[in-house]
């Protein structure tokens, strides 16, 4: 629990908690350009979040406090994750309480609790929304289990700060697990965060929404507060993604030095990702909502199948 | 040794005393009298045999050893509580007209003289008498099973005369072989019958007459058992008489006639030397059980029901006595006594349930434990007792059966778990709608005498839990006798 | 049982025979009071409580004390009842223990006057049940070990029978009996084997026999058989949603928390201790059978109409995962590693034991939640959060533990399965270690899957608009539930975020059986749960959970102060729609419904669809069990057409007996002869 | 008179086996009861001639107590019960007469097979004629299961107790006194007992046929 420990920690917190809001805008920004329309400003989440934090809240008459209380339980869940995932530097004090598998089953419960907050107003939004969020989910927590476990395969250990340290010294090997792995990881991070095949995250079409039917009821503050906690979902999303796949660039727990350099690494390598993410959405259609167990179930498939290239080849 | 002539004289005399007056309300009293000085004279005769072992009576004409020292306790035992029993069952039955003046008269000398048969049977040591013993025993039940005058009842006693008498025909002429072959050793002048006698030669005697001897005997005593194919006449039989009749049928004669089997068994296992007896009694045990489990699963009649799974229950009892070797003949003398304990106290309950709903079919008795707490309970736990639950005795004979089954038998184990299996999915089945559920059933106009039901299934539970000492000392005797 | 007179000098196994004697004598004491339903409710099942609490405590010490024997004097002369009380045994009476403390604290609060069999009986059989299953686990011979399982099945048996005037409940009970006894002959004959023909049934003596490995396999796959028919392990299983559902709510609560468990602990001792030299295709078939319960168990529950059967389905989901991580362990085992074979095995027990506490405690709720409305299907419920919050929130907990959600137990026993699931590259058959790869993700299916299924029975009970009208009057649990609620919670509570210890608690268990723990690894750092190695993984639920509840905190406070914190309460969006019902809410079949379209083969549906004639179209689809249909039902006609081929030998004719009586002598004869 | 004996207990015997094939094959019922009685009276003869050959008493008091019973209480009592049932019918059986032929030589020649190592070893005065008995008993059987009606299945059954009977004083010259009583006391209630039933069944079928006597049976 070294001072820099602690130090690298809340600097990993809070680049999550001021950089997520900024890549949502990002990716708006580019969704809108390659959709060739004008768009938004890169801060118009911050605006949004402050002018929904500044209005009074409205709540359903029978609301039970199940539902006041959600949006902070899943905002606190969602900055637990990002602290936990090496995005910056791998010296991070918090990441052994909770490994991979910890992670997803923090994933699972922010998902639980969005969708009993949905289905406590009794409105047949709310019901049908926390279905569709369970049924994605059912089927994306095991597949991003099984990318994990790929990954743990190959580093004989679960810890997230353990496999980014040792993928990061592996000279540039081609690992086909993970080439199979990082596939079913973009199926499954699209399906998670409501971006276009599975969910479209801004329209309010009853037929097709999924994030949007859950977090219909919220206004003010606790809107604001779930808003964030998507992008930092998001952001959390994509530095798993980072991680795993392009791990180089991350600071180590004996090189302070390396935390200035991995700042910018990181934005750089986020951009990126914020652009492709953005061309993946522009270049594909919402599916059907039960076209998206075949989805999830494909890259669940892969997922194992990348684990079971691992256990034959051998070498991962 | 008087307690033997009390044990003898008592029924005999109660036979004839009643026959005077067994047709007086007073008799069913009497009745009860007699069967109680039975007891304890079998008591105080028990008593003796406990202080200094097996010994004979009047010059050996009478033996009294491990082997049937507690089966005489038993019969006597039973043959009380059914007295008991019998009293309100059978003014009931007067109350409905279908037992008058003579038939009681009947009922309750036969009752003391089939007493009297058992008692005779078990304790004699001449197989001659034996095989009389056992043709007197048919001919004075025979009588009780017809008394109702139905025409089942007739057709029943009918067959019950018939296949019986050919089939203890086949056991005299498997007498007269074995008096054969002990003539042949002592000389025709002091040739005996006496099983001690017979027992003391029995490496000489010649095999293949004993074989022949034996297999006579078997089938011959095998149809009293009820050992299938030979059990066509018990379902009827047991059905149709009075319910007492039925449950000292099923509870005591059958252990008599396997009794007798078990005599000749050690002769011949002395003579033969090898396991022909004990292959041969498996097979027909092994027969039974699985037949019999399928018959259950048919029945339509209460009384007819728990008939099969006497059946069943010899079967496992032969097939126990088959297999030899101390630990199964322990498990069958076990299986013996707990068996007779608890089929007699369902014969009870089903007695009175039956009463009240004036049929024995089974689909019109519902709902026992709402009308009748005692008598519904009752009868569940004895119906669990029956199938083998653990508190019970027979749970514990059927487990060192199977378990020593499993090991020296293990082809037949899976008939085995099939066969009991299919007999608790059966009996299950026809037992839960009787004692559960909504009643359309009348109170009983006199009491019913629950007593010794539940005294019954208390010994049931006892054999289960804790067995006595020298109760344990003669099945260890008698068993190590059997099994060599 | 050493002399009484002096209790200071009584060893562990003297007090829980005090608490076995203390539990019959209040049973007793329930059948003197038959009627008295104040005397029972609130003397006898509190006292009842008090003693689990004292054999709790016991259990507690004697895990880690060595094995203690004793003889009673009852049972058969030459086969004396022995019983002995080592760490396997002390790990499960602490099961019991704690488990039925709370769910005895809730029956108190739950009986209502004049409601079937009198309370007394319940009282007598209910505490009958408790000391069959205390001594199941402590028997030390093949004897003792039936009589008390059976005695265990036989009172569970009169417990669902509670209230028989149903007939559903009576087949329940039948079909119940009929598999427990069926099982309970497999278990029989499978002592019988292990004694070996010794005919000495102690387990001492089986310990030393070792059978050929044809006679090794006979006798596991005999007690995998009859345990897997008493743990509702799938072929078998089919007895288990009905009678868990008939009984009422606290006795299917122990039924399904504890006496699973009981099947299971029977497993453990024979493959584990009794039976000697393992062979590896055991556990790859312990394993299979695991994992098809476990992904039949959870599939059907999502799709259940009525809570009890929903939580039935979910105990077979949570027995098949203890019984994968159970192959597992003995995978490992018979390829002698001991260290992976008691990680294994310690998941299996973690789970053993939160499942144990968090299904009774979801029990415990239905019971509450059908005391209060009388309801017993999902489609009538709803909205109960604000009429019954005493009995919401500890649901809540248990959902959020069934659901295999990080806080909790449940979680902790996943994560464990998973971490030994991910060490199996060691395997030396290549089959086999691919075989483990696909099993993994098939965990990872059915615990997301069991998440659906926690959310949808909390979602349509507890949230939303109140369906039925009377469910406005709903009255909340009495203290009794309260408390017994309560007690279940802090269980959950306790094995979610304290790990370590329960491990520890568990290492002699482990050590006794694998001749490996894993504590030496957790216990230097406390607070972390590290399985094997630091690097390889580590998981610490204290400091994860401090972690969401700081920033749950500083986010609530931030915004109070940066902000406000005004609230206005408001109708809630109705979309333009002029009036909102509580039937625009998705039922329970709608909540199921995506499951059911994805796992279609799965079931065996009957749908009816309204005709457009329909005076009142209704769309009803019922779903059965398929394999109701293909193992169940052809043995009944299998059986019925035998019998009707052995019926024929009774047709009446005389002459027709006296030939078979004539053809036996002739058939002997010739037999003989030859 | 002495070495005459064997030929004596053999041609007995062999009279007691024509009488048994003779007893399957006839139709009227009178004359059933006759062959029954002369029967007996062979038995009581070989049972005196043994009883003299070997100068065992109590052989006499058996051929006494069956001359008694099965010569002359029982017939009579047959008869008397056939003219109160007023039964003059002619006896039909299930299989005509040729193959009960047939069959009745079978069993003889299964059960001379059956008695042939036993007999060569047992030195008393008639060997051979256990074969001769335990044919007469299977004979018996037989005529009872094809018999329909209950007089000629009683008269089947005592037969049967005729070649016991026969059997033992023939092999062992007789069996204990007591047994014997057991028996002869046994054969009699046996029979009180029938004729009881014949009322019975007549009084309530008002026909002494087998087949109404069906009615119990697994459906």
């Amino acid at each position: 629990m070294s001072a820099l420990g602690i130090f690298s920690q809340l600097l990993a917190l809070v680049t999550a908690l001021l950089l997520a809001p900024l890549l949502t805008g990002w990716v708006n920004q580019w969704r809108a350009w390659l959709q060739n329309k004008s768009a938004p400003g890169l801060l118009q989440p911050y605006r949004m979040l402050h002018k929904l934090f500044k209005k009074e809240s409205l709540v359903a008459e029978h609301a039970s406090s199940l539902f006041r209380m959600a949006p902070y339980l899943i905002f606190g869940c969602m900055a637990l994750a990002s602290a936990i995932i090496p995005t910056l530097s791998t010296d991070l004090p918090l990441s052994p309480a909770a490994d991979a598998i910890a992670l997803v089953g923090l994933f699972a419960l922010a998902r639980v609790f969005i969708s009993l907050a949905a289905m406590d107003i009794g409105t047949a939004f709310g019901t049908l929304g926390a279905r569709r969020e369970m049924l994605v989910g059912f089927l994306a927590e095991p597949a991003l289990l099984m990318v994990l476990f790929c990954a743990s395969m190959i580093t004989k250990s679960t810890s997230l700060t353990a496999i980014v340290e040792t993928l990061a010294h592996r000279e540039l090997a081609i690992y086909p697990s993970l080439l199979l792995a990082g596939v079913a990881f973009t199926m499954v991070s699209l399906a998670e965060n409501a971006r276009v095949p599975v969910d479209n995250p801004d329209t309010h079409l009853e037929l097709t929404m999924i994030h949007e039917a859950l977090i219909l009821e919220y206004s003010a503050r606790h809107l604001a507060l779930l808003e964030w906690a998507a992008s930092l979902k998001l952001f959390a999303y994509s530095c798993i993604g980072l991680a795993l796949f392009f791990p180089w660039g991350v600071a180590e727990a004996n090189a302070p030095l390396a935390l200035v350099l991995a700042l910018p690494m990181l934005v750089f390598k986020l951009a990126m990702g914020g652009m492709a993410l953005a061309m993946v959405e522009t270049a594909s259609a919402k599916m059907r909502i039960f076209r998206v167990p075949e989805f999830l179930g494909t890259a669940f498939l892969l997922a194992v199948i990348g684990l079971l290239v691992n256990v034959l080849l051998g070498v991962g | 040794m008087s307690a033997l002539f009390l044990v003898l004289g008592i029924p005999l005399l109660g036979g004839l005393v009643l026959a005077l007056m067994g047709h007086r309300p007073l008799a069913r009293d009497v009745n009860v009298g007699f069967s109680l000085g039975t007891f304890l004279a079998a008591c105080v005769m028990t008593a003796q045999v406990i202080s200094h072992g097996p010994e004979f009576v009047w010059d050996k004409l009478f033996y009294l050893d491990a082997l049937n020292v507690f089966l005489v306790t038993l019969t006597a035992f039973v043959g009380l509580t059914t007295a008991i029993f019998s009293r309100p069952y059978m003014r009931v039955e007067q109350d409905h007209g279908k037992m008058n003046a003579p038939r009681m008269r009947l009922y309750h000398s036969m009752y003391q003289l089939f007493g009297f048969t058992m008692l005779l049977g078990l304790t004699t040591n001449n197989l001659g008498l034996v095989w009389v013993a056992m043709e007197a025993a048919t001919l004075t039940t025979v009588l009780l099973v017809s008394v109702y005058r139905t025409s089942a009842s007739l057709e029943a006693a009918w067959k019950y005369f018939i296949l019986c008498g050919v089939g203890i025909a086949q056991a005299l002429f498997g007498t007269i072989l074995l008096y054969m072959a002990a003539d042949k050793v002592m000389g025709p002048e002091h040739a005996t019958l006496l099983w001690t006698g017979l027992n003391d030669i029995k490496a000489q005697l010649d095999p293949t007459i004993i074989t022949l001897a034996f297999v006579f005997l078997l089938v011959g005593y095998g149809t009293k058992i009820g050992l299938v194919p030979l059990h066509s006449w018990l379902p009827d039989a047991h059905a149709e008489g009075p319910t007492p009749v039925s449950a000292v049928l099923s509870g005591l004669l059958l252990n008599v006639a396997m009794y007798a089997v078990l005599r000749c068994k050690v002769l011949t296992d002395g003579a033969l030397g090898n396991q022909m007896a004990g292959q041969l009694m498996m097979g027909f045990g092994l027969l039974s059980v699985v037949v019999a489990a399928f018959f259950l699963s048919r029945q339509k009649d209460v009384k007819r029901m728990f008939s099969y799974s006497s059946i069943e229950h010899m079967g496992l009892i032969t097939f126990a006595f088959g297999m030899g070797g101390p630990v199964a003949s322990f498990a069958g003398l076990l299986h013996m006594t707990a068996h007779s304990l608890v089929k007699s106290a369902i014969f009870f309950t089903v007695g009175h349930a039956t009463q009240k709903a004036g049929t024995q079919v089974m689909s019109e008795i519902r709902g026992l434990i709402k009308v009748n707490p005692t008598v519904g309970w009752g009868l569940m736990l004895g119906v669990m007792a029956i199938l083998g639950m653990p508190p019970f005795g027979l749970f514990a004979s059927e487990f060192l059966l199977l378990t020593t089954a499993m090991r020296e038998q293990p082809w037949a184990a899976p008939f085995l778990f099939m066969a009991l299996g299919v007999a608790f999915a059966s009996m299950l089945i026809r037992v839960l709608p009787m004692v559960f559920g909504d009643t359309t059933l009348k109170p009983l106009a006199h009491p019913p005498a629950l007593v010794p039901v539940f005294v019954h299934l208390v010994l049931g539970l006892l054999l289960g839990l804790y067995i006595p000492d020298y109760l344990n000392g003669w099945y260890v005797q008698a068993a190590h006798m059997l099994g060599g | 049982m050493n002399s009484l007179t002096h209790p200071g000098a009584w060893i562990h196994l003297d007090w829980v025979l005090v608490v076995v004697v203390a539990w019959l004598l209040i049973g007793l004491a329930g059948v003197l009071a038959l009627r008295r339903f104040r005397f029972v409710a609130v003397v006898l099942f509190p006292m009842g409580a008090c003693f689990s609490v004292l054999l709790m405590a016991v259990a507690l010490s004697a895990a880690f004390a060595s094995p203690e024997v004793a003889v009673l004097p009852l049972g058969l002369p030459q086969l004396p009842f022995h019983l002995r009380l080592d760490s396997l045994s002390a790990f499960f009476l602490l099961l019991i223990g704690g488990v039925s403390a709370g769910v005895s604290a809730f029956a108190a609060g739950y009986f209502r006057q004049g409601e079937g069999t009198p309370p007394g009986l319940i009282c007598l059989e209910y505490h009958v049940f408790l000391a069959s299953i205390a001594l199941v686990v402590m028997a030390d011979d093949a004897y003792v070990f039936m009589v008390v399982w059976e005695t265990m099945a036989f009172s569970s048996f009169f417990l669902v029978m509670a209230n028989h005037r149903i007939p559903e409940i009576r087949n329940a009970g039948y079909l119940y009996m009929l598999v427990a006894h069926i099982g309970a002959l497999g278990i029989l004959l499978c002592f019988g084997l292990l004694q070996a023909n010794t005919g000495d049934y102690t387990f001492a003596n089986m310990r030393q026999q070792h059978l050929t490995p044809f006679w090794g396999s006979v006798a596991f796959v005999l007690a995998v058989f009859g345990f897997g028919a008493k743990a509702g392990v799938l072929p078998l299983h089919a007895w288990l949603p009905e009678a868990h559902p008939a009984a009422p709510s606290p006795f299917s609560a122990l039924m399904s928390g504890v006496m699973l468990k009981i099947a299971l602990y029977g497993m453990l001792r024979v493959a584990f201790d009794l039976l000697q030299d393992q062979i590896w295709w055991w556990g790859v078939l312990l394993m299979t059978l695991g994992l098809a319960s476990a992904l039949f168990g959870v599939v059907f529950s999502t799709v259940q109409v009525e809570m009890k059967r929903l939580l039935a389905y979910s105990s077979i989901e949570n027995i098949g995962l203890i019984c994968t991580g159970l192959g597992l362990s003995l995978l490992f085992f018979s390829y002698g590693m001991q260290a992976l074979s008691a990680l294994a095995l310690t998941a299996a027990l973690y789970h053993m034991i939160s499942h144990a506490f968090f299904k009774s405690l979801l029990f415990c709720s239905t019971g509450a939640v059908m005391h209060a409305t009388g309801e017993r299907s999902l489609g009538k419920l709803g909205g109960l959060i604000r009429t019954m919050p005493w009995v919401a929130w500890p649901t809540l907990m248990g959902v959020l533990a069934c659901g295999g959600l990080p806080p909790f137990g449940g979680f902790v026993a996943e994560w464990l399965l998973l971490q030994s699931f991910l060490f199996t590259t060691g395997l030396p058959s290549a089959f086999l270690d691919m075989l483990v790869p696909v099993m993994a993700a098939l965990i990872a299916l059915i615990a997301a899957l069991s998440g659906y299924t926690m959310v949808k029975y909390f979602g349509v009970i507890f949230l939303g608009q109140p369906r039925e009208e009377k469910l406005q009057a709903a009255h909340d649990a009495g203290w009794w539930e309260r408390m017994g609620m309560l007690w279940l919670v802090s269980g959950c509570m306790l094995l979610g975020l304290f790990p370590n210890q329960v491990i520890a608690l568990m290492e002699p268990v482990t050590k006794s059986l694998v001749q490996a723990g894993l504590a030496h690894t957790a216990s230097d750092n406390s607070w972390l749960l590290v399985p094997v190695s630091m690097e390889r993984a580590s998981y610490a639920p204290a400091i994860f959970l401090l972690g969401v509840l700081a920033a749950f905190g500083l986010a609530f406070v931030l915004v109070r102060k940066l902000y406000h914190g005004r609230m206005r309460r408001v109708p809630p969006w109705d979309c333009g729609h002029p009036w909102q019902t509580a039937r625009m809410q998705d039922t329970a079949e709608g909540f199921g419904q995506p499951i059911r379209q994805i796992f279609e083969p799965f079931f065996r549906m009957k749908r009816h669809l309204p005709s457009a004639f329909d005076a009142q179209p209704h769309y009803r689809v019922t779903v059965e069990d398929p394999l109701w249909y293909w193992l169940y039902l052809p043995v009944a006609r299998l059986v019925e057409r035998v019998s009707r081929i052995v019926g024929m030998l009774q047709q009446g004719r005389i002459a027709v007996y006296l030939m078979y009586s004539f053809a036996t002598l002739v058939v002997v004869l010739l037999v003989v002869k030859r | 008179m002495i070495k005459f004996a064997p030929q004596l207990i053999n041609l007995f015997a062999t009279l007691i086996l024509l009488l048994s094939f003779a007893m399957i094959s006839q139709r009227r019922i009178v004359s059933l009861i006759n062959l029954f009685m002369i029967q007996g009276a062979a038995l009581v003869a070989a049972s005196f001639l043994l009883g003299y050959v070997t100068h065992q008493p109590d052989l006499y008091v058996s051929g006494a107590l069956t001359l008694v019973l099965k010569v002359m209480l029982i017939p009579w009592m047959l008869y008397r019960m056939i003219a109160k049932l007023n039964v003059r019918w002619d006896v039909e059986s299930l299989f005509n007469v040729p193959t009960t032929m047939l069959v009745g030589i079978g069993l003889v020649i299964f059960s001379f097979s059956l008695a042939l190592p036993i007999s060569r070893l047992s030195d008393s005065l008639a060997g051979g004629s256990l074969g001769i008995a335990l044919a007469c008993v299977f004979l018996s059987f037989m005529m009872m299961i094809t018999r329909s009606k209950a007089v000629p299945q009683v008269i089947g059954f005592l037969s049967m107790e005729n070649g016991l009977i026969f059997a033992a004083t023939t092999v062992t010259n007789g069996m204990p006194m007591i047994v014997e009583f057991g028996i002869a006391l046994d054969v009699l209630v046996g029979v009180l007992i029938l004729g009881v039933f014949m009322f019975q069944i007549r009084e309530k079928f008002d026909s002494l046929d087998i087949h109404n006597l069906e009615a119990l049976k697994e459906d």
